[in-house]
């Protein structure tokens, strides 16, 4: 379960060696698939946590696991502490109702109807219902890159909008409400909910790889300097063509 | 007999030893709850009270501003405070009627094997995940609401009021039926041989006579209903206003919590466990309310 | 055997009563006249107490009890007619075992009356001290009404038992060895109150004290094994018994 | 004007009890419907695979482990402190200062009871992200509910058979198992089936002291995944309902049993003294 | 007013009692005999069960319950001397309400010695059967003994209650009305059962049966009020009795 002495008999008992990873439920199931994968190959034992992204870095930083994974920038002061690789990235997409009849709004569009600013689905050429903001909570990795992309604060989000965490309960609240308006990651589309394209580019991977669709982050991987071989092993494993086409898979965007 | 010594006998000195050992025994597994008790509240001070002791922050601006973006650095609970308050005392106010009379009825009302297969069937409601009891609101009560209310959403201060007040009512109704059954059966005989109605009977006597234990579940409750986070956080709308009317949607303190800790760093982390803090006085004022309320009756 | 001049009040016939499978009562068939006193007599355990509460249906209460047969008060068959809580007014009772409410002694006493609707507070005081006294227990607790009759000693909660059943001012009260835990003088004066009672109300009481029984009752039953031995006077019953067993058991050669 | 209060009484009674069985009916009967449809034997004993959400045998096993060893801990824990509380103490300031700490643990929200445990056993004590950080957890979540129910059952025991059975000369320890606790069985009971409610329940406070891995625990240090965990990531994440709904179904199955065995193990014990 | 030849089985000196500030006992002195039977006479709430109660300390258990003065068992201060087990299992005691334990006939009685450690089941199954027997409810219940003992009647329950403070073979046994509740053939087997057991046994009594009292005991003691108005041989309080008090209550003028 951890990186030290309860189990250290039974992580060398074998040859199989522990690695412990922990944090963002968004990289999680992605870390899951490679790990999966990997097990098979490789005698090793990796155990996946997810437990949000912050809990994930201060378990890195302190030594509880091995590896954290993180969906948000690292903060200075955790940047001095650990070291952060890049495994892929991942697609947001703007969600609603599958019955709504808007399909395709602008960038400034997306900051209007999230500051507050179009309240409407008239106002896009829509039905005659009130909007209503679908965000996830302040902290989350895919909420900063959208924020940031779209081009609006914290500060400035609609005051009434219904924050829901993760990925999975946006999911969920769009699906059955028609006003709503939301995003989330693109491994998690299917037809329960409609999709927008956004000013006419839809929401593919290929559309982020030759950046024509601006809606995407990275997925983080952090570690403490002196990672044990078997980690460094898995990153690189990660990192090949191998281990990318397992990202493509899950439905995240490979790094290259 | 032996009463030409004054010592004890052997046997029961090691009685008394043991009676002595044991009573020390018992004080420890009692003294464990004060102790995790303390041990939680001084992390959860510790961790919250650092952006208030450094100066930085302000105590009482952080309880009534109304403004939390946390990563402008605002932190204002004001609306949680308020939502809790609502929260808590809707689900109170029907959690609690519900539970009891479905007790009594259970108790007093139901033939025996009516309640046999009834009472267990609420206790397994108990162990129902309260993920699925949000997942139950956000895909029955939500839109629910929202096509009988014609809302534009139906996560609310309403939603967040029914899923507690049903997710208090195994323990409510649980440990009132104990207590109710075990209301000494000469007091039902002396109010029925006095011509009282079976009604009056469980109103005037057998409900006072197990006032205890039902406060107790009125305790336990309401400890559920306040420490609930998962089910509140998907039907609550977590919106950052203060709430006007029953259909806004809310944040109370523990979502706040709950929602923003997995990725919180730093100081907005800090100001989490300060919401902690805040929930904690907060509980410890009602159960302080409630001891006085039992205190006061009898 | 009965006297033409007083009317039946309580008729009972062919009256059998099981515990489960165990017979308690056996074919009891009892006429208990109006404004008499009625004393059940029987060593322990023969099913007297099972009788008295069979006269108010607490058996009702005990799962598993069956009953047979016809009991009619004011002519009016209490097993068809269904109300039960008529019935338990008009036919009060006294535990063997005192049976207080946790409650204070005032609202003990008053609690039959309030559940009756009597809300004026006036009504309610007068009643309480009648039937306190009528218990001869008023100067002992008038002091502390308001405390929790609970605190009393046995006999005084016996009598605070008498008391609350008085306050219902019923037509019959059953009494089961309600003097058995009071001395001397409380059981004169309860004696005295009986005796006071009967000529308003018609009264049932199990005794163990053969004193007693022949002191303040017109007729006397001796049970046995669940059933009724003899019936009859109690002058009868005490002096000229019809029955062997019954003399046994009076001069105290039975057992 | 009595009978008619009795009558609305009476009627709100049945009311009450009818909304609380139409809750409860409305709510399984939401996740079968929901979930029946992924119920299979591969659901269970298959290999788990993130996407399909299949294999969830490791969960239950997980489950079953945490139920135990938290209840193995806060039972007599819980009880005991019960019993000084009510049996043993002078009633006064400590013994109000105990229940007051008692009540108020009750409603601490389980994420911070997470927190604390992934700070104090898995970080202090070193027992790292398993099954026995997040049983420790439980335990003190737990605690107040026993503790709270023996009380009150033991205050319904009857004085008389204390002073009956001390009258006989023996010792309160004696009086307490032998005539005092098989009394207040039924009592206990229902607390400890609340407790099991709640350990099985939980999701924050388990996911971040024992983690979320998919896998078979080697033992109680293994990091491992709760049923009530896996579901609470499946809602989460993916939002897939059904799937959530399915655990469900495994849950109150699971608790079912449970349930039934902790009522049997208290009428034998019952039985074994009277 | 003491007979040489006896001795002093238990000695209460100046015992006051409070109940909270409520005070129950006023410097009750009194002389307990060896061997002999001392009865407790007085009207209701008088503080008989109160005292009787201290000669065990069971008063222990009742809240703001305080007592002064010394009381001596075999010449050893009960207050003073830590071992509350052994005064318990030499002092019995059987109370004013029946209180069987709910569990059957047979471990009521057995409850005790298993308590003392005897495992031996032949040797329980004679102690229950003669315990039994000399509380005058064998025959009754030989064949139910593994029966709930709740299922018994009143009276039943009382001489089980009995039978199972005789089955710790206790020096000194207290009795709180243990016939009140009994019918006239079982009281007179309990009396036998005590005129048997005062040649082993130091027996205090508490009732309110004059006549029992007067036929049964050696010593009587008057209670009045929370005081000992008179105490002596039982002969000299039912017919010369010192203080008129005494005489009143005695001859039911009192009160
Ligand atoms: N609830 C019960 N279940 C089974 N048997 C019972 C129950 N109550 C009483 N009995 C049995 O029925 C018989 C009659 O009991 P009852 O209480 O009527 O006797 P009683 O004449 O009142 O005796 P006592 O004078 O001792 O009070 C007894 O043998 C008793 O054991
Ligand atoms: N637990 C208690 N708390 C307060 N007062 C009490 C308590 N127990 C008894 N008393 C009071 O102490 C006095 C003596 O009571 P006690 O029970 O000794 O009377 P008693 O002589 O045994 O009467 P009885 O013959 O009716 O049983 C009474 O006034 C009673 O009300
Ligand atoms: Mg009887
Ligand atoms: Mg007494
Ligand atoms: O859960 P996220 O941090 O990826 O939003």
């Amino acid at each position: 379960a951890c990186s030290d002495g309860q189990q250290a008999d039974q992580a060398t008992s074998g040859d199989g060696e522990t690695i412990a990873i922990s944090g963002s439920t968004s990289v999680g199931p992605l870390a899951e698939k490679l790990a999966a994968k990997y097990e098979t190959d490789v005698n090793v034992n990796i155990e996946v946590n997810q437990i949000g992204s912050s809990a994930g870095i201060t378990n890195a930083m302190n030594g509880v696991s091995d590896i954290g994974m993180s969906s948000r920038d690292l903060k200075e002061e955790e940047k001095e502490a650990v070291e952060e690789v890049v495994i892929a990235y991942d697609g947001i997409v703007v969600v609603t109702h599958p019955s709504n009849s808007v399909k395709d709004v602008t960038m400034e569009q997306v900051k209007q109807i999230f500051t507050g600013e179009i309240t409407n689905w008239k106002q896009l050429g829509g039905d005659d219902l009130e909007i209503v903001v679908v965000s996830r909570e302040d902290g989350s990795g895919s909420r900063d890159a959208f924020q940031e992309i779209v081009g609006y604060s914290s500060g400035e989000l609609i005051r009434n909008a219904i924050v829901a965490s993760g990925n999975g309960n946006i999911k969920t609240t769009v699906a059955t409400n028609k006003h709503a308006i939301g995003f989330i990651s693109f491994e998690y589309i299917d037809e329960t909910i409609g999709t927008l394209n956004i000013n006419g580019v839809a929401p593919t991977a290929d559309n982020v790889l030759n950046n024509s669709y601006a809606l995407a982050r990275p997925f983080l991987f952090v570690h403490q300097a002196g990672l044990h071989e078997a980690g460094e092993q898995f990153i690189d494993f990660i990192l090949s063509s191998e281990g990318q086409d397992i990202v493509e898979e899950a439905g995240a965007i490979r790094l290259d | 007999m032996d009463t030409t010594h004054t010592d004890m006998t052997k046997a029961n000195k090691r009685k008394y030893a043991l009676e002595k050992f044991s009573s020390k025994l018992f004080l420890v597994c009692a003294l464990l709850s004060v102790f995790s008790l303390v041990l939680i509240v001084g992390f959860v001070f510790y961790k919250g009270a650092t952006p208030f002791v450094s100066g930085e922050y302000s105590f009482i601006n952080f309880l009534f501003a109304s403004d939390w973006v946390p990563s402008e650095d605002k932190f204002g609970i004001w609306p949680m405070i308020v939502a809790s308050l609502y929260a808590t005392i809707g689900a109170l106010v029907i959690g609690v009627p519900v539970g009891l009379f479905t007790a009594i009825f259970l108790a007093e009302i139901a033939p025996k094997s009516v309640a046999k297969i009834l009472s267990p069937a609420i206790q397994l409601l108990a162990g129902i995940p309260s993920v699925l009891y949000g997942v139950f609101g956000l895909a029955i009560i939500v839109p629910f609401l929202q096509n009988n209310l014609g809302l534009a959403r139906g996560q609310s201060l309403i939603a967040v009021i029914i899923v507690l007040a049903i997710m208090m009512l195994p323990t409510i109704v649980t440990v009132s039926e104990t207590a109710i059954r075990a209301v000494p059966k000469a007091y039902r005989e002396g109010s029925l041989a006095l011509g009282a109605s079976q009604i009056g009977t469980i109103f005037k006597v057998i409900v006072p006579a197990a006032k205890s234990g039902i406060l107790a579940a009125v305790v336990l409750g309401l400890g559920r209903a306040i420490g609930e986070t998962m089910a509140v956080i998907l039907v609550a709308g977590n919106a950052l206003i203060v709430p006007t009317s029953l259909t806004d949607s809310v944040r109370p303190l523990t979502t706040n919590i709950a929602l923003e800790m997995g990725y919180a760093a730093g100081t907005h982390q800090e100001m989490l466990f300060a919401t902690g803090i805040v929930l904690f006085s907060f509980i410890l004022i009602l159960n302080f309310v409630l001891s006085k309320l039992s205190k006061g009756g009898q | 055997m009965e006297r033409g001049y007083k009317a039946t009040k309580i008729n009972v016939d062919k009256l059998n009563l099981f515990y489960g499978d165990k017979q308690a009562l056996f074919d009891v068939s009892l006429n208990i006249q109006e404004k008499e006193v009625t004393a059940l007599i029987g060593p322990s355990g023969c099913g007297k107490s099972t009788f008295l509460r069979t006269l108010n249906r607490m058996n009702d209460l005990i799962e598993g009890v069956r009953v047979s047969g016809d009991i009619t008060v004011d002519g009016e068959n209490i097993y068809t007619s269904q109300d039960v809580i008529k019935l338990r007014t008009k036919v009060g009772m006294v535990f063997q075992k005192p049976n207080l409410f946790p409650m204070s002694i005032y609202d003990n006493v008053a609690y039959g009356p309030r559940m009756q609707g009597i809300k004026n507070k006036k009504v309610l005081d007068a009643l309480v001290e009648e039937s306190l006294r009528g218990a001869a227990i008023w100067d002992e607790v008038k002091d502390r009404l308001k405390t929790s009759a609970l605190g009393l000693s046995g006999g005084q909660q016996q009598r605070v038992c008498i008391a609350r059943a008085i306050a219902m001012k019923p037509d019959v009260i059953l009494m089961d060895e309600p003097t058995s835990a009071l001395d001397p003088i409380s059981t004169l004066k309860v004696e005295e109150l009986i005796s006071e009672l009967k000529k308003d109300y018609t009264i049932v009481i199990v005794t163990h004290n053969m004193q007693q029984a022949a002191r303040i009752s017109d007729k006397t039953a001796f049970f046995l094994n669940g059933e009724v031995i003899e019936y009859d006077e109690t002058d009868v019953i005490f002096q000229t018994p019809n029955d062997s067993r019954t003399e046994d058991y009076i001069t105290g050669r039975f057992g | 004007m009595r009978q008619a209060k009795d009558a609305v009484l009476r009627g709100l009674l049945w009311a009450s009890a009818l909304v609380s069985i139409g809750v409860l009916l409305l709510i399984v009967g939401f996740i079968f419907y929901k979930g029946i449809g992924y119920i299979s034997f591969d659901f269970i004993f298959g290999d788990y695979s993130p996407t399909g959400g299949g294999g969830i045998l490791p969960m239950i096993v997980t489950t079953i482990y945490t139920i135990i060893i938290s209840l193995v801990i806060a039972t007599p824990l819980g009880i005991l402190a019960a019993v000084y509380l009510q049996e043993y103490a002078k009633q006064g300031r400590l013994v109000n200062i105990i229940r007051f700490a008692t009540e108020s643990l009750t409603g601490i929200p389980s994420i911070i009871y997470g927190l604390f445990g992934a700070v104090f056993f898995v970080a202090t004590l070193k027992l790292g992200m398993s099954i026995l950080a997040a049983s420790l957890t439980l335990t003190i979540i737990v605690l107040p509910v026993i503790i709270r129910t023996t009380e009150e059952a033991l205050k319904t025991v009857p004085q008389s058979y204390r002073e009956g059975s001390l009258a006989l000369g023996t010792t309160k320890l004696q009086t307490l198992y032998k005539v005092i606790l098989p009394s207040a069985m039924p009592g206990i009971l229902s607390g400890i089936i609340l407790s099991i409610g709640r350990i099985v329940g939980e999701s924050a406070a388990i996911f971040l002291t024992a983690g979320t891995v998919a896998a078979m625990p080697d033992s109680i240090f293994s990091s491992a995944r709760t049923l009530t965990v896996h579901s609470y990531l499946v809602t989460q994440e993916s939002g897939d309902i059904g799937l959530a709904a399915a655990v469900g179904i495994v849950l109150i199955v699971l608790i079912f049993f449970i349930n039934m065995t902790a009522t049997f193990i208290s009428k034998k014990l019952n039985k074994a003294d009277f």
